[in-house]
């Protein structure tokens, strides 16, 4: 088994935390993992991504250049990105932001308005914990609960709200994702 | 009387040239850009005067001013 | 079984440093290496030690000077540039026999180049950039665990041997967050450090320099380093070796082209091609023993490099005419794909069959 | 243009290239940037101008700079300069700088190109940060503030305190032309603008080196919003270094207006 | 016959810079190379030049990458530790593709080790002591009229390629003073540089620079290097070789040590024994070409050399195993001595005729 | 001892090691050891100072100061005490460096452990040349002085006019304190051992840094009798450069005399 | 009353202390020492007075100062 | 023919300039040569000394290490250069500043006391002419009209009196080495 992900969006919408949370995750359920930032100058541009691997052997390459599954929370991500998914990938889509897909069709789109299920929660800032938790039941590598243990690990207890806001958007997630179809190649 | 015109592709929504602007002509738009900024934009055009205030310290040459 | 924490490489090898005893450490920052002097400022302190920013790398590195001059474990973080600026003082530290831990985070060069990952600074770090007959201990980590142990084991090679070791990461193991064990490395002997100049005491003084005027007294000093790098190349070479036993085509790699290496290794011998691997660990002393010995029966080799070909020069030498020695470039801060070395390997292992 | 015809105020000079900035939002390099252009407009010497960038955020900004240029190595402008200053004596050459650039790793260069009263112009973009690496401590970060290696605010008595460059290479002769000026309102970034053309006019003159510092805001490393980056430089920045024109060679006049407030 | 003169081979290269055009010399005093700086003080003020005495190593290096951007003719010269603080400036410089030449008189290192002659800095040279994939070419003159010769070469080799060039003099050679002849270089067809920075004037901007953030431009831009560099090394490699082609024993050295060992060779001659002598000129492209030939007859190699072994790595890879090559090193800033050499051959030659 | 016994006023200190200096008849270089050396074994510190040590005519001076020492490289003295500094704290540290180790090539080093307030000294040995590589400029070389890359004379508007150290370093924060002497009569000596004092008390004290410039002779490079050097010291270099104590720290009380004539 | 011991094998001859001797008591010797310096001697012992002002200018720390 | 010499004394004995004659001279005479100098802080020590080759063939080894000639104008140098002179060399003593020479049996001593022969030559400063001169019968590579050239081309034609000066000098030394018996080994 090997998940490779490759997670990108404008700066703010919380693409590193995401990543991070999804490779954390990945290791406490005892597999190999890399999780790397876009580094340097590039941040400047407003945009922001990561890359996340999660295996149950060795992990050579490091980085998902070629991405099984691509999370595309804006639209200059989604288009620099999408030549790059694997034949057969999955592309999960901020459909609040992004309407038109230009799609190609060895890939499977699955739109979830993250924005606006976020804003509905009552957790506008959490839209990608949203995004994860659509993405769960398309993931191996992780379950709901190690998730869930990632997350309440790398957010200090004292932070109650946003634990909790975050563990809300991500159950907001997971109904959305189970509801979402999932659309044959 | 005066105006000025606001690439709103390349701004980047700072607000410096809001600030700058002491006759409240200007404004942040409802719209993001393409890069995902909420540019400024004329709100008042009765207001503007000309003054290039908010072009001066516009950091992306974004602003044009016309009187 | 000790817990696991998913850390950066910069962080795993500033963690490992301060838990070798490191509470010093001089730096200026630099990207991709920045989050090593970052951590140190806010975890020195903590524990008693300092961190200083410098005004430049050229000073930075005669910080560590005076420190390790003083008996300190001491270490630094750099990239590209910043290490250039380093050599002069590399040659320093190296005619001093001082021992000091310096964290290479290569990004492509020459010059600015960019912030990706490279390997073009093996030279640099193996062949000694600055001036002068000297060379230090080069490890090179594949991933943040090896990271951090190799970060444990240079300070005691360093102390040991009184040399300079270098961590050759580069910008992808600088950045990259893996699973990490802090193990505490075992206790080595090491010989006091009474040669520290920290004020003499009613003792009689130490000097540490670096000059003599004297023929007989240079010669005598530059035998005894050639001496001592003998040893260490016949007693301190580490590598990790994949499936080499029956192998055609043997792959070396180092770094981050090493584990992508082993990917492609591990999709060649799922086709049933012979092929292995040699990991060379330590740079330097490079690790020339296994391929020499596998030259005796290999076909042929295959380096792959995140450079135009470098440590191919050492796999050459080590090979010596044995066999051939082919080059797989990738070039410009990118890294190699696992799919596209396999490839190369199936083009390679069906040549050195066809030659039989 | 969709609005009703007038004339032309203020439009985006032939000094700049046109190119859209990778900066921040709201950061000072691009007001800085239009400023130099246009004083290389208006002087009329674009054609022979030779800029000089840093290693920082300013790296790239050969590409925004209507001009030909050199990209020196982190510190390094100044030496660059001299060299393209003693190659090519008609032209106009300048150095732009980062305050890590410019006063940690490149202290030497700049101070020796002011002793040798080297013909040339600095502009010194003083944001007391490392922009560019992710905000760590530059020479003039204040006391206290804190960045990414000083997590505990800079300490006096473990870091120093600032260095207040404009006064310092006041001190010394070859210095022809020394001024610190701002970029955090209009009147600001105009008086600026009038040093920068009083530094290059110096230069053109032969008496000199001169150097201009100008203090900039970061806001993605300050943690603010441009607007209150901007208050910030006011409060907290101008207090701590000197401002004005500081040294003023005898054929210019002193500048109308002295101290911005 | 054009007069000869008895000069230092410091200001031989001097002079022979200024016939070559230069007009623009940047650097800073280091024995045993202080008279290039001293001789360009003076000389060139007289023929419009100038020469400008910067603060440190660190900023002559790019006082030249200014003044090679904008298109002139610029030099340095410097020596060890000089040399080590210009390795970041050398990375640029081959970055952005800019002719300089520098001419490093090796002192013996590493530190500030002392004053007499070194091939201690083969490496530094040959591999680029700065970050990244890069080369330069390196001159070894082995006296004073040769260094004249190859100084007016290396002016043009650096502007046809738009390469850096070093000459690596060394202590002995710089201080020496032997009879020269100035000859004026053939004239090279050089490319216009249409590239320099010297104000746009009416025409499109100039940038030097050697950033970009894309991968796919970084990769094109390493790919241009990587053949250059392989068209220098097809192209460029020069050498003197003698009595190679009956020769059991070929003595490989270069510079002082090359002198040094032909004196060997001849004595070994008169002795009646079969070895020959490539001295190789160009030390980066090295010459393997003629040694690769006669790796094809001769029995073994022996490379000389005033280091623990550097160049003899070069041999080795040219070679490839086809001969054995022994190293004869002389350290501490000591010469080998004729005798001596020939004493080595003797031994060397008696044992690859027991090997037949 | 030929001579009638008599109690000793004057004897080698046990600060030095006896051996013969290397230095040139009549250069300051011995004189200025000696001081340094009288200091420290009067202040007691002996077994616990590190000393740093230049690349100049100095180079060796290990062998003379019976104290633990480091060489530096070229002007990167105050960066090696700084790391010394850093791992003993208990240690006295000083840097001796010359004006073309201090001034030229290692500028940005003294300035920042100036700027950092490092606990340390340096003595600052101003010969206005470089003496070990025999009679180049040196940012401290007068104008019209003509040296070895200089042969024309120093001209002020091609090589500038000369660094005055003391007063530059004067304005930083960092420097608790700044004095200048000389070496040119037994008064002046005097003097100066005075201020080098005060320099380790300082430093001592937690102060700060501390550095005194003391001028120089070169007879060797000036191609003058050492007498007439040290007239030359008095009437050439002393107007050029800012005399006495430049900055006294609360604790010190200042100085008796003042300026040395 | 005073008397100075020169040490003639490393003095230099530099004459830095017959210039500070304001009591004329010291010159340079005929003979010179094995380096082939013309070292410094008490030429008027009469005149010391043990002042140190000599030893303080020597280089060479070559000079010892009893009273 | 292959002549090497070491010219050893006090800074100030013209060392430097005696060797750049010899060579310069032996350039004249169409013959390879080499000068070099001691560089760098020995000097400090107020010794100087220089290595001069002439050769009528190709100079291979640059420094005279083992030297055929000795030029000791003090007795310092006598000590340090002595061992390394080749047997059968020969070694000019400047016998008006050394006194007892240690000899080799293996070597032969030349002793001119250059220092009175130049002062009663009226040219004290030219002790180094009067040394060369002493030499001349001695080397093959030179003779007394190039050795005169090589002194016309290094001191420039307007300062007479010390051209003049050198060459008396210059001839006194030619006496002097005719007069002074040769030993045998
Ligand atoms: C020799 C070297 N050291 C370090 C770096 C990394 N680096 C790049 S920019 C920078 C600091 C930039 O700060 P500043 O000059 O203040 O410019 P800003 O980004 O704030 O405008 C550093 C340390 C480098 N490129 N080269
Ligand atoms: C990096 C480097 N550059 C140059 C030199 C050569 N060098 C040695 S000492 C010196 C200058 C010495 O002058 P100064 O510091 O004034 O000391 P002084 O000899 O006058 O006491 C130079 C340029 C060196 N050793 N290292
Ligand atoms: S021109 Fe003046 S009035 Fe008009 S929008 Fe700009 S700042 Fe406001
Ligand atoms: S100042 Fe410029 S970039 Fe900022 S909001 Fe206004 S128009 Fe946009
Ligand atoms: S990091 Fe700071 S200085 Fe750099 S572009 Fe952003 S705001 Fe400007
Ligand atoms: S060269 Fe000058 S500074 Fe050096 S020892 Fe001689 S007199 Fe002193
Ligand atoms: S002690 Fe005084 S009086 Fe005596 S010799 Fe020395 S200077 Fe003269
Ligand atoms: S000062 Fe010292 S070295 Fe100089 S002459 Fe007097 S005793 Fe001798
Ligand atoms: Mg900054
Ligand atoms: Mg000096």
């Amino acid at each position: 088994m090997i998940e490779r992900v490759r997670l990108a969006g404008f700066g703010g919408q919380g693409i590193m935390f995401m990543g991070k949370i999804l490779a954390h995750a990945g290791m406490l359920a005892g597999n190999q993992v890399t999780w790397i930032p876009s580094y340097g100058p590039e941040m400047r541009g407003g945009t922001a991504n990561c890359s996340v691997i999660v295996s149950d052997t060795e992990i050579g390459e490091p980085v998902a250049s070629r991405p099984d599954m691509l999370v595309a929370m804006n639209e200059p991500s989604l288009r620099k990105f999408l030549p790059a998914v694997r034949p057969g990938g999955i592309i999960f889509v901020n459909s609040s932001l992004i309407h038109e897909v230009d799609v190609r069709d060895d890939v499977r789109v699955i739109n979830i308005p993250v924005n606006d299920l976020a804003r509905e929660a009552g957790q506008p800032g959490a839209m990608n914990m949203v995004m994860l938790g659509a993405m769960l039941q398309h993931l191996q590598g992780v379950n709901r609960a190690l998730v869930e243990e990632a997350i309440r690990e790398n957010i200090p207890s004292m932070r109650k709200n946003m634990l909790e806001g975050n563990l809300t958007a991500l159950a907001v997630g997971i109904g959305a994702g189970a509801e979402t179809p999932v659309p044959a190649l | 009387m005066g105006y000025v015109v606001i690439n709103a592709e390349i701004c980047k929504g700072c607000e410096l040239c809001i600030e700058a602007c002491n006759r409240g002509a200007l404004a942040v738009s409802e719209e993001a850009n393409s890069k995902g900024y909420m540019p400024a934009k004329l709100a008042k055009p009765e207001q503007c005067n000309g003054c290039t205030l908010c072009a001066i310290m516009c950091p992306d040459v974004a602003i044009s001013v016309y009187k | 079984m000790v817990q696991k924490l998913l850390v950066k490489g910069n962080e795993a090898v500033s963690e490992a440093g301060i838990r070798a005893g490191c509470r010093l450490f001089f730096g200026y920052p630099i990207t991709p290496s920045s989050e090593i002097i970052e951590y140190m400022a806010r975890r020195l302190p903590e524990v008693g030690g300092q961190m200083v920013q410098s005004e430049s790398e050229v000073s930075a590195v005669y910080m560590m000077l005076g420190a390790a001059a003083a008996g300190e474990r001491v270490m630094t973080g750099t990239s590209g540039c910043g290490f250039s600026l380093m050599q002069e003082g590399m040659s320093f530290l190296a005619a001093y026999h001082l021992p000091v831990v310096v964290v290479d985070v290569s990004r492509h060069g020459p010059a600015l180049g960019n912030l990706d990952p490279s390997q073009g600074d093996y030279f640099q770090m193996t062949r000694g950039g600055g001036h002068g007959d000297y060379y230090t201990f080069v490890l090179a980590p594949s991933g943040v665990q090896e990271a951090a142990d190799l970060t444990a084991l240079s300070f005691d090679l360093a102390d040991k041997y009184r040399m300079q070791a270098i961590i050759a990461m580069d910008g992808v193991l600088g950045q990259m967050m893996e699973p990490v064990e802090f193990r505490d490395p075992p206790a080595l002997e090491l010989p006091a450090k009474d040669w520290a100049t920290r004020g003499k005491g009613n003792g009689p003084k130490h000097d540490a320099t670096g000059y003599t005027l004297d023929p007989v007294v240079s010669e005598q000093r530059a035998v005894a380093m050639a001496d001592k790098y003998d040893l260490v190349r016949a007693t301190e070479q580490r590598w990790e070796a994949f499936e080499t036993a029956d192998a055609d085509l043997v792959v070396v790699a180092y770094g981050t082209a090493g584990r992508i290496a082993k990917a492609a290794v591990h999709m060649a011998r799922e086709q049933g091609q012979k092929v292995g691997l040699i990991r060379p660990i330590t740079l330097w002393p490079f690790a020339a023993k296994p391929i020499e010995a596998v030259a005796q029966t290999a076909k042929g080799f295959l380096v792959a490099e995140m450079n135009i070909g470098q440590m191919v020069e050492d796999v050459r030498l080590a090979v010596n005419g044995k066999a051939p020695v082919w080059h797989h470039r990738t070039l410009g801060g990118l890294m190699p794909t696992a799919e596209e070395l396999a490839e190369r390997i199936r083009l390679l292992v069906g040549e050195v069959s066809t030659h039989e | 243009m969709n609005e009703t015809a007038g004339k032309p105020v203020f439009t985006p000079t032939e000094g700049m290239t046109g190119k859209p900035l990778h900066y921040c939002p709201g950061c000072s390099h691009g007001i800085i940037h239009r400023v130099i252009a246009e004083v290389l407009a208006e002087l009329g010497v674009l054609g022979r101008t030779v800029g000089i960038g840093p290693v920082g955020c300013a790296s790239f900004c050969e590409q925004y700079f209507n001009i030909d240029w050199v990209g020196a190595a982190h510190g390094r402008a100044p030496a660059v300069a001299t060299g393209v200053r003693r190659a090519v004596p008609e032209a106009v050459v300048f150095t732009y700088q980062g305050d890590g650039d410019l006063a940690a790793i490149g202290i030497a260069e700049a101070i020796h190109a002011a002793m040798r009263g080297e013909k040339i112009t600095t502009i010194f973009v003083n944001n007391a940060i490392y922009g560019m690496t992710g905000g760590q401590m530059a020479p003039t970060t204040l006391v206290g503030m804190k960045t990414s290696t000083t997590p505990y605010g800079r300490i006096a008595a473990e870091h120093g305190q600032p260095l207040d460059i404009p006064k310092l290479f006041a001190e010394i002769p070859g210095a022809a032309y020394v001024a610190s000026g701002s970029t955090d309102s209009p009147k600001a970034v105009l008086q600026t603008k009038k040093y920068i053309r009083r530094a290059f006019e110096t230069q053109m003159a032969g008496q000199g080196y001169s150097i201009v510092s100008v203090l900039a805001n970061c806001p993605t490393n300050w943690g603010m919003t441009p607007v209150q980056s901007m208050a910030w430089i006011r409060q907290e920045l101008m207090p701590h270094f000197t401002m004005g024109e500081l040294k003023v060679p005898a054929n210019l006049e002193p500048a109308k207006g002295g101290r911005p407030e």
